[in-house]
């Protein structure tokens, strides 16, 4: 378990630093927002999970994608705008999703998702399925209305919902201390939830929470609400890099960075195990993006396609 | 059948076909507005669920029970609370289509029983935002008698899409004869509901009853056609393009603030698309929040005098060029 | 005291019973919603305020505006739709204010006035003024996104924010227990702001918490969340009384109704007093609706005045 | 100066002679966008509020001290949070002073340093929304060259109704002249960057610098007039009508959704009330989400070579009659 554990955080890492030098080298367009130092959390949460199982995500979606096993190579494909993309190109970083694993998206808009996995769950208790649904939030979003309206319609009714509060202290440049009165788990606990505090940065302590959380909601006892308190370790987005911002002392990030939590379950592994990971994931990833550099650019006459589902084609913005 | 009657008659007869179909909102087992009514009886709590006031909320989760495979009806109780959930209707249900790739459709109807005024109720309860909605590329349908209230209902809880769906409190006590069995009126497909010749008007909405009302009284003088769009958008633009081919004028009766409404669009279309033999003219609302004084109220909303008006000055005016 | 508070209550339980005469006689367009059964509330709470203190109110506004002192005839006269109303007859029952007073008026939306008593909040810090606001909502409202991220903002900012929830069991046909997981008071604690229950239905009790709630806001120590326990004896608005509602038992109805306010402050004063205070009341209410008839009503031509502040003149809706 | 370096300007120079305003919105002391960059140090950090993930409160926060005598700047960081925020403007901010009668003013601005799109920001950071605003009469301006960002910045700061400031991102690089000393471009009055007496091309926000390279391109050929609007509501009717006077055709260049949006108000206007002596034209965004794949988002959005298509097409039009 905790090499593929491992696994999942080195390709979430490996692969956010291969999106930087892609998108440094105008590759891919636009900004991404970097998972980097907050592996554990995605890793640790959709260990947990089923196939079936639903989570949303947000603007800093890449690594809940992929530990909820989507197909990094038709990932990296999406981020560069290609046909074999996810999302044929149409959705890139911020809109990331695979339906056929539960990926209901990663999301531009903050905790704006987080209905979607009240109603995916209630739909669930309706069929019976099993399913619960998870949804990815900031402590940023934390403070979104819609979070509250949503976590009091999940408690009220039970629902199998697990609230994952990504606590990386920061929202952009804002922190946690000066957007944030009281505190988060009893803010849960108000609505009559299970909630509780947990490392983010131990892909464990994140897993054995996430456990804890999933049984309840499929035994019927409702929502759960885990803050993870993690971290960042690189800017908001990667347009962040040639901005002078002085929001977080270098000591801070020195602190967190020593809790990397690649190196603290990779030490665990040994070595050998260990490398022969990383050579795995180097491998994939180099297929990956190999295979969306092959993949297939879209065609301008294709932009009006997937506007409707029920095949409405868009006027053009010129009348002929 | 009452216009009101027609739309309880759509839930139902869905709600039997389609076992998925669920309706949320505030106090829809109670029914205020009486379309939900007997729902909950009939179809069993967990298909009519009454919402805590949390809009943005409730309309997210209908997309999520999309999402999973459900279709849903999000009632609103004023049109104004559409304003709360216009994130997530116009930016994310509308969008996940195409941001999807194709993967995630949201068929979920957006359903406000009773727009636009209703004396007395003041600036915060009378708006008709159907443009809003038009400009943003969803799917907008405002049904002017009951068989279409039916029709267009079933055909909107059937799409595959996310449908706005108002129904114009003026229009809710009119009667239409509806058939009993289950049947559709396609959305995208406009009506007329009376033939002329000098002037196409049309009528938005609960106004088409007024129009009516008007090509009656000025029956002597002037042949009016009353084009009534039925869905907003898509729009039916080639059955107003034949029927402007054949009048060659046009006036639009619109229930909706006058800049960038409906009317704008539809003049704004006929003015480059369709042959017009004189200037086209709009009755709209004013770009007015709606006083509550209902002789100021009044004011405020368009009139059949002032479409009288405008009908006579477009039929006399001159052949352009 | 006690015999301005009973003045004030029956102010308004009268008020709303003419109300209700006027629109069913049709003299009143529209609907109101009947604040009979919960005087004790407004009546306590503005109590407690100064006049330049702030108030935010809901579509159930009649008693929060005649308890802030606003002139009853002037208020009539809004309803009537009459040029002499509060707001010239542009407002009408869900809109009325008086900003000389500090009433920024009722609302047409659930909870939207909230943020509004932040931002005068903060104003009143930065000038020193020692103005508190109050912002009145219903158990409904309480469910609303923006109360939250409002208390949010008020707890953070200790910002002298009396929120005052009119628990009354219901909104329109929906009972708390239908819509409310977990307790108010918790959800308002978890923010970190004094909270407590009150009883809405005892008028002493009310003054006192709002004045240690207006104290502590004083003295910079942040928002208080005040829940008070009350109830409506009439339906959610006028015109429920001609709708067969059963969201509400008849017994439950006639229990709360000993608890009337009215009835339990009116004994404490001795009948004399109280009978002097009626008979004052009826005088004042019937020269308020003598003055609202006598009032001009708006010339239409006006109905494109006072729409915007700078002085534009918008265009008509049909082209000159 | 740049564009974005004027928007600062205008803050700068309007906080130093208005102590009662300030700034709120997420990150505008870092400041993301550069705009309100240094503002905190310079004015001190209670006139510059960084905010909470809370749009819909914020913006009501800047209602309520409106309403308590200050003047205030919202800042979004992307125009789809205008959405979030629409009821809070819309239906409180804007409709308050008739509401009340006269009584209450919203001197608010609402302020998006960066609006429509930016390659590869996709679907919910790519919308260019002024027609909403326009829609619900809310002031609306967008400014397209930097001395009009300033001036406009100033006299939407000055002005005592709520105003929806949006700066075309396309537009921030852009320089003018901006002369040192305080002054006002006042709302409401279009701007005539180049004559002509061909066509007039009213073109919308950053796409006047398109246009204007157009008429250039097409200069042998085709007498371009390039007019801006620059405050969308109130439009400048009379300047657009002189210049139409001259001209005699119109062609709308504008990114924005077609239905119902600004070009539909523009065209429609024109129909109804200005002498055309061909059919008019837009060129807009297609009603679609923007895509994410480059290729895609530009086949989306209105172009230079659709513009010089309808220009011609309008131009060689027959007068009509
Ligand atoms: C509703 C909304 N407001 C603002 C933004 C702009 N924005 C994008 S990410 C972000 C910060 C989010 O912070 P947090 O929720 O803590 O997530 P993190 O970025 O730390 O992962 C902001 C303000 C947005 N996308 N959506
Ligand atoms: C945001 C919003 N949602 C719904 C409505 C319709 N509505 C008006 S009052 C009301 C119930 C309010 O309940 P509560 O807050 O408890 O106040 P009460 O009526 O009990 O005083 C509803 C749903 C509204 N006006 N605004
Ligand atoms: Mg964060
Ligand atoms: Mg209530």
């Amino acid at each position: 378990m905790t090499a593929e554990l491992y696994r999942t955080m080195r390709t979430i890492r490996r692969f956010e630093e291969r999106v930087v030098d892609l998108v440094n080298a105008n590759e891919i367009a636009g900004v991404t927002h970097e998972y980097v130092g907050q592996e554990a959390v995605a890793t640790g949460v959709c260990a947990a999970l089923q196939r079936d199982d639903v989570i949303t995500s947000t603007h800093r979606g890449h690594g809940h994608v992929i530990a909820k096993g989507a197909d990094v190579r038709r990932m990296m494909a999406e981020l560069l705008g290609r046909v074999d993309g996810l999302n044929r190109g149409r959705g890139g970083s911020m809109h990331i999703a695979d339906f056929a694993l539960g990926i209901y998206g990663a999301n531009g808009i903050v905790a704006a998702g987080a209905p979607f996995a009240a109603g995916a769950a209630w739909t669930a208790v309706q069929d019976a399925s099993g399913v619960v649904a998870a949804t990815f939030f900031g402590d940023g979003g934390a403070n979104q209305g819609i979070l509250h309206e949503t976590m009091n319609l999940a408690a009220l009714w039970r629902l199998p919902v697990i609230f994952v509060c990504e606590n990386n202290g920061y929202a952009v440049t804002l922190s946690q201390a000066r957007s944030t009165a009281g505190s988060l788990i009893e803010r849960a606990a108000a609505y009559g939830m299970a909630a509780e505090a947990v490392d983010g940065m131990d892909v464990d302590a994140v897993l054995d929470a996430a456990r804890g959380a999933v049984e309840r909601a499929r035994a019927g006892e409702g929502p759960t609400f885990l803050e993870c308190r993690t971290y960042r370790f690189f800017g908001h987005h990667t347009a962040e890099r040639t901005m002078k911002l002085g929001y977080r002392t270098d000591d801070e990030i020195a602190s967190w960075r020593e809790r990397d939590p690649l190196l603290v379950t990779g030490r665990g592994l040994g070595e050998a195990v260990r490398a022969q990971i990383d050579e795995d994931v180097e491998q994939l990833l180099d297929e990956a993006v190999e295979f969306a550099r092959q993949s297939g650019r879209p065609d301008p006459v294709d932009a009006f396609d997937h506007v409707y589902a029920s095949g409405l084609r868009p006027r053009s913005g010129v009348a002929s | 059948m009452r216009y009101q009657q027609a739309l309880g008659k759509a839930l139902r007869d869905e709600m039997a076909r389609d076992p998925g179909l669920f309706v949320v909102g505030e106090d829809v087992r109670e029914s205020l507005r009486g379309v939900t009514k007997g729902l909950a009886e009939e179809f069993g709590a967990n298909r009519v669920l009454d919402m805590p006031i949390s809009e943005q909320m409730f309309t997210g989760f209908a997309t999520g029970a999309a999402l999973a495979g459900r279709r849903c009806v999000v009632e609103y109780q004023i049109p104004s609370l559409l304003y709360l959930a216009f994130e997530q209707i116009a930016n994310q249900a509308q969008k996940l289509h195409l941001m999807t790739g194709g993967q995630a459709k949201v068929p979920v109807v957006y359903f406000v029983p009773g727009s636009g005024a209703r004396l007395g109720l003041a600036a915060q309860h009378s708006d008709h935002p159907y443009s809003l909605f038009a400009h943003a590329g969803v799917k907008t349908v405002l049904p002017a008698t009951a068989a279409d209230a039916y029709g267009l209902l079933v055909a909107s809880i059937r799409d595959d899409d996310p449908v706005v769906f108002l129904a114009p409190a003026a229009a809710l006590p009119t009667r239409e004869e509806v058939p009993d069995e289950p049947f559709v009126v396609p959305l995208g497909s406009g009506r007329i509901h009376r033939e002329g010749h000098d002037v196409t008007v049309v009528a938005v909405g609960h106004l088409v009853h007024d129009a009516l009302a008007l090509a009656d009284e000025l029956a002597d003088e002037i042949s009016m056609e009353v084009f009534d769009p039925r869905t907003l958008y898509p729009f039916d633009w080639e059955l107003l393009a034949a029927s402007i081919g054949r009048t060659g004028r046009l006036v639009v009766y619109d229930d909706a603030n006058r800049t960038c409404g409906l009317a704008a669009e539809i003049i704004a279309t006929a003015a480059e698309e369709m042959p017009l033999l004189a200037p086209p003219k709009r009755v709209t609302r004013a770009d007015v929040p709606i006083p509550f004084a209902v002789e100021l109220e009044l004011a405020a909303l368009p009139s059949r005098e002032q479409l009288a008006a405008a009908v006579r000055h477009v039929v006399r005016e001159e052949v352009r060029g």
